[in-house]
């Protein structure tokens, strides 16, 4: 029984990888040639996610089946390295939050490689795709089932890697190449705090084991000041993955890849590591409330930052990439103010409404060939009907509209912020519902609604194959009736994952009236409410190509932030390359040493004058040593 | 007292030879005034009571090398234009004598520490043929030798330098 | 045999070498020796590693008297630490002669040469022997570097020799000294460095020894700011000589620091400790900031060369056990990642005919093998996970916090800067289409593959599964770190005194 | 006194160092050296006169033979050097030299 | 008796050989190309005699008849090997030479035996006028010599210039000799140490003058710093053989009665170290300054000469003169002459015609036509440089080794800063040879001996660096 449980803990992060090496390995050896059918390269590539998506279910009902106090899955592989008093093995560890995060990311993840049959279909290297798709799966289940902060770290480099890797797919583009560098670079950065949080909290606590159970056991000896610096560096690294402010940057531009890959990895899985990376470290986040504090204001500015971006977007992408951002900033300040369950909750739900989301999203432009501004769709509703009311499901949850799962989610986190006194989060938040339901809508209308802007692509638009419709329909089912599964006890529901996740994550309940409850959820709906209908008003009826001017231009150029980080890192650090080079190591470093030379040199021909030639000249020398040695052995005479 | 009187004279002698030979311009007279030296030289010597040496000096010395000196430098028949201008002369000599002087003064300083002795004639075989000649056959034997060595060499060189060959070499 | 395995290694390759610059070969029949000699090599080294037992001390010990009077006597051992950059040398050797296939004769002769030389300095246990191998080893590169060498050859194998022999012969001075004080202190004379580490020395005589020697080494490596003859002598030799260059020679200039100042001089290194250290980041941060300038891809690999070896230089200053394996571990990693992407630079420029990295591109699309190899190597040199890079990057930030926070944290910039230029590189070389329209580059041929799959291999084996290496490391260091461990409390108890300092903040 | 001979030794040996280091004809140098030769002989027989002992002669003897050797190889020199160029200037051959 | 025979045999071989050469020049039976394997043949017999005679020891030959003024002892032995050694590749390596030019005679050979006559004295001699004698003798015999090519005037120039300092030094020597003689009454290093053991050093100004006139005059034949400014021009004067002949066995013939004169007395030794010291440092480094600066490569070897009179004066130095064997001295000199002797022999014929090929530039390329002379070439410098594991390492390192055990560690120090700057030069040919394209394909006459010498040498170059001495 145990035996079996830990057996499937290794096996189901190599799944995948097994399914990436043959897919590579494939791939590599037939490059040249003509290489095997999309079919057979689909096939192999969702045996693995399958496989293990169904090995998480075994896993989840294993846990299901333990008393509830020890649902705690441990299995060693093997002793990954070990020096001094680091000792760290290739571990994996399921509790129920990681059991969670392995079921909706296999089943969503299992979903989107079937959809990708049909989107990536006539790609020249099918095969690279479905190895780094694979690969991505691979790593993103290590980071979940990590039993330590080292291994996490394994899986947590992997998927950036993997996000660099499918970003710059279509790499003959130059500016999609630039895109994942500045992904993979930007999650570095996240990635020198994660380290150094690493670091420091192994010289404090880890020193006696450094997995996360008995860290958690030793969480106590943490002296305050130190746990702080660990949470905070740590949290940079969410940042980062996450894309908080303020390494969010790297996000939109991330939607140069695939449209699957920015489903899977941009939107339901990668982007939340740093949410579940908090939720891991509770132990320690809970006994720093004032890393809380940070963590909940961060992530509701990027909430609030990003929504105003996303009004402005006109890539429907772009749209959806921002609103994530947003959400991602939600689910931040849901762990921030201890409310583990509701983030983590959010996660869920966002994962699936969002990967629904983007998979629309997807399918529109893979009928409109690769089109994705919206104000050149337009009145598609009729064409792609599957397509658009599924994405009206996704965009109401999205939007927070009871009584889909976004709704409950969402109006978990509002509420236990506001039960925790963090009345300016609250408001923020309830503000930022309103412009999340705006900026979908608008983008849904302006999308399907209204005339279309350009003929003839609309005519060649129809709905794609079911290969990409039923994956939709199973999100949209998903996305609707997700948020059930955490149904309030305001409407009778029992919580099932906060109770589920009790065990893993330190929740800090509040205890509100229900009042306060209604009243909280009442704002939020009517706000929301307000939001869609002004966007109804706004596009409904379909609209021109708006003139940004103005606040509106500023923020359509997203505050000309990027264009700040240019000035202020990027251009320096070149410049500072090429002063070292071309002016620093040649004259000051390398300066001593051509110095000497020079001198050295110099001498020498000076030299060369006394050897006059002339004898008698030699003559003189001889005998000036002579007297100034006869003056000196004089001196010794008495 | 006589003897102090020769011997002031012929210091004399050696010195304005020694700096005749320095000041001359052509060698020719150089040499000339070089061979006053020698011979005051020799009577030095006898009155060091060196019979032997005396001999040595004035036929070996001043007769044979000088002899050949003179000779060669009439053979290579010098003219007043084949001398070097030493326009300089007298600043080298000057400056040369500058340096030198700690020189001289280092040797005067041991001079002077030296006893001092009288230097009247000894009488007996001191200096003579027969007692030198012993000593150097019995005490002296190796360098006497070796200067065959030498006088070989030197000989050698004489004809491989200047010497004239057959092939023109 | 085994008893004389070690001079075997060391004196095989070298007498083959001399035989082929003696007697005239065919071109191929050179390759061919040179190959089966290395292969021949990599078996010894593999049957040493096998009987390898790693107790932590010197182990298939050979001695033999030379100079009785001066005590100077032929000593070869290997440790754990040794064992391991012995390794990396007779592992990647073979490499080169399946890479470089038309090469002339004195090209691979002198890579024998210098193989055996790198093998002898690295077990020379007699510090006068090991001084006359660290000097041999330099000959075969300048020769190469000159002789097959780019435009600037010249200037660049002049700057070398001067830099590298003016280092040395400041050691040998020290060296000297060390014989000199052995002999004042105990009677007898000796070289041993078994015997060195006895020595109580003080004073500035003992200081100026301690800085000539780590002047040689800093040299060598090179440390910040000592490293200004790498980007010549790196760029504009061939690219079999910058391989052995930067994958093994660097390496010994590290490991010679573990071996003999460690041990000799652990107070003035302690009292300095913290001062190279901060050399070997600052030198890390500024070769990766100067890399990122570069237009020729052989010179960039050439900084980012040098930006690593400042973190494997740092790892020893850290004196703390995580560090200091987590260095000699990096020496292996870094000679298969770092050394074989100047093996693939060296493949690239081949082709193209061209070392501008402007002058290249698409190559992904054109070659996805080459391509494929190449980003594994790149990956593991900017030290991710999986990888052989990330163990001994990740060991040696660990320590470097250890012993003092602020070199800690610069380290860890290591993780970003690698990737700049790196990713830069890749994106010009290997994805964005040539300005050429013309360009073709042709992927690796079976041969190569062949070559090159060991490695890749190594690499993720290194990454995967680290601990059968490190188990056998980890005592010679722990020895290490032993000797001046007296030292090291004082620097620990300074490293928590700045802990403290953090939490009051 | 000795003293006084050995003075004169002095004065003759400095001339000659003098006539060495400022003259440029060949044959004055030589002769110059010459000059330094018999100052040292004048000291030997001096010597040998102040300790009583014959062996000062003997060495001058020695001397002479020796300064005989060096005259007559200077003197092939000399020759070959007019050989090269008419001259006697040591000035002259200086093409040897930096 | 008999025993004293043996001792001086190696004397009596090379006198007899220098005169029977002299004689059949002189009657004309011997060709020029035979004369080379005589003489070395003659210098072959005297060094296995030598060798023969190994019996280690101090012995003084025919005390009665030479009146103690010769005395062979493991010193004078081992210096006397090195110099008929180089005798023996000096003639190997003149035959090469003489195929390229055409001004030998069989006298030259009949000369070089003489000077290592003159040489062989010289290392037994202990007592003044011998040395002065022996001097001359090998001074006059390397005058002819250098002068030997009589229709190069600047041959003519070196001659004149060696000889005309040469005498001056003479008379110097001379001068010292009186003086000492005054003082003492005897001319004998044995008595000259006794007296000083008894009456100290300064007690009689004239020993302190006659010590310092006949030091300066040794200083002059090694060429030490205020007096060596002559020896760049004679080595570039005189042919290629002879220049090797000069820079190795006259430079060990004067370093052995250097020692010998030295080691007399502690005090002696100790009133010099000084000087010696600040003497040694000026010509390491006023001969490196000269050899940067110069473009022809027998000057610039003449000036590495230069560098290591100063190295030898380290060594100098740093003897003990209490059982003092002169072992690093002697193995640096040897370390030395070898690798010198082996660059002059491969010089001697690679030169070509008339020396045409002196400059550095002249040998851009050498390694393309001819490897394994450029090889050779490259072995001799590196071990001149010092690089291990050559014969000049190994005497460096001695020689070191001893200054830091004698105290002298700023001599050690300097002595390497030195050899790191003689790296340059050293460097430069090499580079010339191997990394420039020839200009032209280097072609000489076919001869056997030269080669061979050079490859004789440069095998020895190793083999005596692993040859382990007792410091």
């Amino acid at each position: 029984m145990e035996h079996t449980a830990t057996f499937y803990l290794g096996l189901i992060p190599l799944m995948p990888l097994v399914g990436a090496f043959v897919i590579g390995l494939l791939h590599v050896m037939t490059c040249k040639t003509k290489g095997f059918s999309e079919e057979f390269y689909g096939v192999i590539a969702c045996l693995g996610p399958a496989a293990s998506c169904i090995m998480a279910l075994q896993v989840f009902q294993l846990l299901q089946a333990m008393p509830v106090d020890q649902r705690i899955l441990v299995h060693k592989a093997f002793t990954w390295f070990s020096v001094g008093e680091l000792h760290i093995n290739m571990g994996f560890l399921a509790d129920p939050l990681s059991s969670l995060f392995l079921l909706f990311v296999t089943f969503i993840g299992t979903l989107i490689h079937i959809y990708s049959i049909g989107y990536m279909g006539g790609d020249k290297s099918f095969g690279k795709y479905f190895a780094y798709m694979n690969l991505f799966l691979g790593s993103m289940l290590i980071l979940v089932l990590g039993d330590g902060p080292v291994v996490m770290f394994v899986g947590w480099e992997g998927v950036g890697l993997c996000s660099y890797l499918l970003i710059s797919y279509y790499n003959d583009d130059r500016s999609n190449v630039l895109a994942g560098n500045k992904a993979f670079i930007v999650n570095r950065i996240g990635d020198l705090g994660f380290v150094l949080g690493m670091a420091f909290l192994f010289w404090s606590i880890g020193t006696h084991g450094f997995d996360f159970i008995a860290l958690k056991a030793n969480a106590p000896m943490l002296t305050p000041a130190m746990g702080l610096v660990v949470c905070l560096l740590l949290f940079v690294g969410a940042t980062g993955k996450s894309a908080q402010i303020p390494l969010y940057v790297w996000l939109p531009d991330a939607m140069a890849g695939p449209t699957p890959v920015s489903a899977l990895i941009h939107a339901a899985t990668m982007v939340t590591a740093g949410v579940y990376m908090v939720a891991r470290f509770s132990f320690l986040y809970a006994h720093i409330p004032l890393s809380g504090e940070v963590i909940a204001w961060i992530g509701i500015l990027t909430a609030l930052v990003s929504a105003i971006f996303a009004m402005f977007q006109d890539d429907i992408k772009k749209v959806l990439a921002y609103s994530t951002v947003s959400q991602l900033g939600y689910m931040f300040a849901g762990v921030g103010v201890a409310a583990y369950s509701a983030g983590i909750f959010h996660v869920v739900t966002h994962a699936f409404f969002k990967a629904l989301l983007f998979l629309c999203a997807g399918s529109v432009i893979y009928a409109m060939h690769h089109e994705q501004n919206i104000w050149r769709m337009g009145g598609l509703r009729k064409k792609l009907p599957i397509t658009y009311w599924t994405m009206v499901i996704g965009g109401l949850a999205l939007a927070g509209c009871p009584p889909f799962s976004g709704f409950f989610s969402k109006d978990e986190i509002l509420f236990s912020a506001l039960a925790s006194g963090h009345k300016g989060i609250w408001i923020i938040g309830v503000l930022v519902a309103g412009m999340t339901a705006y900026y979908t809508f608008r983008m849904i209308f302006v999308a399907f609604h209204g005339e279309p802007h350009s003929k003839s692509a609309y005519d060649h638009a129809h709905e794609p194959p079911a290969v990409m419709t039923a994956p939709l329909v199973i999100l949209a089912a998903g996305a609707l009736f997700a948020g059930l599964m955490n149904l309030p006890e305001v409407f009778g529901g029992h919580q099932l994952v906060s109770h589920w996740l009790a065990p893993s994550v330190l929740d800090h309940h509040v205890h509100a009236t229900e009042g306060m409850e209604w009243m909280a959820m009442g704002a939020s709906v009517v706000v929301v409410l307000i939001g869609i209908a002004i966007a109804f008003f706004k596009f409904a009826r379909g609209a021109e190509v708006p003139y940004f001017s103005g606040f509106s231009k500023f923020a359509y150029n997203k505050f000309y932030i990027d264009e700040l980080y240019d000035a202020v890192f990027v251009q320096p650090y070149k410049l500072i390359g090429s002063f070292i080079w071309k002016q620093f190591d040649p004259n000051v470093t390398d300066g001593p040493r051509r110095l000497t030379a020079g001198i050295y040199s110099i001498a020498g021909s000076a030299f060369k004058v006394f050897q006059t030639g002339f004898v008698r000249v030699y003559a003189i020398y001889m005998v000036i040593g002579l007297s100034l040695l006869s003056l000196l052995i004089s001196q010794t005479l008495n | 007292m006589f003897a102090e009187l020769l011997f002031f004279g012929l210091a004399v002698m050696a010195v304005v030879g020694a700096i005749g030979l320095i000041l001359f311009k052509h060698p020719m007279n150089g040499a000339m005034s070089f061979v006053v030296t020698l011979i005051s030289l020799a009577g030095l010597y006898a009155l060091l009571s060196a019979k032997l040496m005396f001999l040595v000096q004035l036929i070996v010395y001043a007769g044979a090398i000088m002899s050949l000196i003179v000779f060669i430098i009439m053979f290579l028949n010098i003219q007043d234009r084949d001398l070097p201008d030493e326009k300089g002369r007298g600043m080298f000599l000057l400056g040369g004598a500058v340096i030198i002087t700690p020189i001289a003064w280092f040797l005067h300083k041991i001079v002077k520490s030296l006893p001092g002795s009288t230097t009247d004639i000894l009488g007996g075989g001191f200096g003579g043929v027969k007692e030198v000649g012993l000593l150097l056959f019995k005490n002296w034997l190796l360098p006497f030798e070796i200067v065959s060595i030498l006088l070989l060499v030197a000989l050698i060189g004489a004809v491989v330098l200047a010497g004239k060959r057959e092939d023109g070499k | 045999m085994l008893e004389h395995i070690l001079s075997s290694m060391i004196f095989l390759p070298i007498a083959a070498g001399l035989l082929l610059l003696l007697f005239p070969v065919a071109k191929n029949g050179a390759r061919a020796v040179g190959f089966v000699v290395s292969v021949a090599v990599l078996i010894l080294g593999l049957k040493l590693y096998t009987g390898f037992n790693g107790a932590g001390g010197m182990e298939f010990v050979e001695r033999q008297t030379w100079v009785q009077s001066l005590g100077i006597n032929y000593i070869l051992g290997v440790d754990g630490i040794s064992l391991f950059v012995l390794m990396a040398g007779a592992v990647l050797f073979p490499l080169i002669y399946l890479v470089f296939s038309t090469k002339p004769k004195g090209y691979y002769a002198n890579l024998l040469i210098v193989e055996g030389a790198m093998a002898g300095a690295i077990c020379a246990g007699d510090l006068i022997l090991f001084y006359i191998f660290w000097e041999v080893m330099l000959l075969p590169i300048f020769f190469m570097i000159g002789l097959y060498g780019g435009e600037g050859k010249v200037a660049a194998t002049i700057k070398i020799t001067i830099y590298t022999i003016a280092g040395s012969l400041l050691m040998l001075a020290a060296i000297l000294y060390l014989g000199v004080s052995y002999h004042s202190q105990f009677g007898g004379w000796s070289f041993d460095i078994a015997k060195m580490g006895a020595m109580k020395l003080h004073g500035t005589g003992a200081l100026l020894a301690f800085v000539a020697f780590m002047l040689a080494f800093a040299i060598k490596i090179p440390i910040f700011p000592f490293h200004t003859w790498l980007p010549d002598a790196y760029t504009e030799a061939p690219s079999a000589a910058t391989f052995v260059l930067s994958a093994i020679m660097a390496k010994i200039g590290v490991y010679a620091v573990i071996r003999f100042v460690i041990p000799i001089f652990g107070p003035e290194f302690t009292r300095y400790a913290l001062l190279l250290a901060y050399l070997g980041v600052i030198g890390m941060i500024y070769c990766g900031l100067a890399a990122i300038a570069q237009k020729d891809f052989k010179r960039m690999l050439a900084f980012s060369s040098a930006s690593h070896m400042g973190i494997i230089a740092l790892g020893i200053f850290c004196m703390n056990i995580q560090a200091l394996t987590g260095s000699i571990y990096q020496i292996v990693a870094h000679a298969t990642s770092t050394g074989v992407l100047f093996l693939f630079a060296g493949v690239l420029e081949e082709r193209s005919h061209t070392r501008k990295i402007e002058d290249l591109g698409g190559i992904a699309s054109q070659a996805p093998v080459f391509a494929l190899f190449f980003a594994v190597a790149m990956l593991a040199s900017v030290g991710l996970p999986g990888t052989s890079g990330f163990i001994g990057e990740f060991l040696i930030i660990l320590g470097a916090i250890k012993f003092n926070v602020v070199v800690g944290i610069l380290a860890g910039t290591s993780l970003i800067i690698g990737v700049c230029y790196m990713l830069w590189m890749f994106q010009r070389v290997f994805f964005e289409k040539s300005k050429k329209a013309s360009f073709k580059f042709k992927d690796l041929s079976g041969a190569e593959v062949a070559a090159f799959l060991p490695i890749v291999v190594i690499i993720i084996v290194m990454g995967i599964y680290p601990q059968p290496f490190l188990k056998k490391i980890e005592p010679a260091a722990k020895i290490q770190i032993s000797s001046i461990s007296q030292h090291v409390q004082v620097a620990e108890t300074i490293v928590l005194d700045k802990g403290h300092k953090l939490e009051q903040k | 006194m000795i003293s006084n001979y050995l003075t004169l030794s002095i004065i003759l040996f400095s001339l000659g160092i003098l006539g060495v280091i400022s003259r440029r004809n060949v044959f004055t140098v030589f002769m110059s050296i010459e000059l330094m030769l018999n100052a040292a002989n004048l000291a030997f027989i001096s010597f040998s006169r102040l300790h009583i002992s014959m062996d000062g002669q003997i060495l001058a003897l020695m001397v002479i033979a020796v300064a005989a050797a060096e005259a007559s190889l200077a003197l092939a020199v000399v020759i070959l050097l007019h050989k090269h160029k008419g001259v006697l200037d040591t000035n002259i051959f200086s093409t040897l030299k930096g | 008796m008999t025993r004293d025979f043996f001792l001086l045999l190696p004397l009596f071989i090379v006198g007899a050989g220098a005169i029977l050469l002299m004689l059949r020049a002189a009657f004309g039976k011997l060709t020029l190309e035979a004369a080379s394997p005589v003489s070395m043949c003659v210098f072959a017999l005297a060094f296995v005699a030598q060798l023969l005679t190994g019996t280690t020891g101090h012995f003084v030959p025919y005390e009665s008849a030479f009146n103690g003024m010769l005395v062979v002892t493991d010193f004078s032995r081992v210096a006397a090997l090195i110099i008929l050694a180089c005798g023996f590749f000096t003639s190997m390596s003149s035959q090469s030479y003489f195929k390229e030019n055409s001004f030998g005679l069989v006298e030259y050979y009949s000369l070089i035996a003489f000077s290592a006559c003159g040489m062989l004295l010289l290392t037994m001699a202990q007592e003044l006028i011998t040395a002065f004698i022996s001097l001359e003798i090998m001074s006059l015999a390397i005058y002819t010599l250098v002068g030997f090519n009589r229709k190069n005037v600047g041959a003519a120039e070196a001659v004149l210039k060696y000889l005309m300092l040469g005498a001056f030094t003479g008379a110097f020597f001379t001068m010292g000799t009186a003086l000492i003689y005054g003082g003492i009454q005897s001319t004998k290093f044995a008595a000259l140490g006794t007296y000083m053991a008894t009456e100290g050093l300064f007690h009689t100004p004239a020993v302190v003058g006659g010590v310092f006139f006949i030091i300066i005059a040794f200083l002059f034949k090694v060429a030490a710093f205020p007096f060596h400014a002559w020896v760049i021009d004679v080595y570039d004067g005189a042919s290629m053989p002879v220049t090797g002949f000069m820079a190795t066995a006259l430079k060990t013939a004067i370093f052995a009665i250097f020692a010998n004169f030295i080691m007399i007395n502690p005090a002696l030794k100790n009133q010099w170290v000084p000087y010696l010291f600040y003497i040694a440092i000026l010509t390491m480094f006023g001969g490196n300054l000269i050899a940067i600066g110069q473009n022809t490569l027998k000057r610039m070897l003449a000036a590495s000469g230069v560098v290591h009179t100063g190295y030898l004066l380290i060594a100098l130095v740093a003897v003990s003169t209490d059982h003092f064997s002169g072992s690093v001295i002697l193995f640096s000199l040897a370390a030395y002459a070898v690798s010198t002797l082996g660059i002059f022999a491969a010089l001697s014929y690679l030169t070509g015609n008339g020396e045409k090929r002196t400059s550095f530039e002249d040998f851009k390329g050498l390694a393309k036509s001819r490897p394994y002379s450029a090889a050779a070439i490259t072995i001799f410098l590196l071990s001149m440089a010092g690089i291990p594991p050559t014969a000049g390492f190994m005497g460096k390192f001695y020689i070191i080794v001893s200054a830091i055990n004698a105290g002298q560690v700023t001599l050690a120090v300097l002595g390497i800063v030195s050899s790191i700057l003689s790296m340059w030069y050293y460097l430069r040919l090499i580079v010339n040879m191997y990394f420039h394209d020839a200009k032209e394909s280097f072609e000489t006459e076919k001869s056997i001996l030269g080669p061979a010498c050079m490859l004789i040498l440069a095998v020895s170059v190793f083999a005596i660096s692993f040859y382990p001495i007792a410091i």
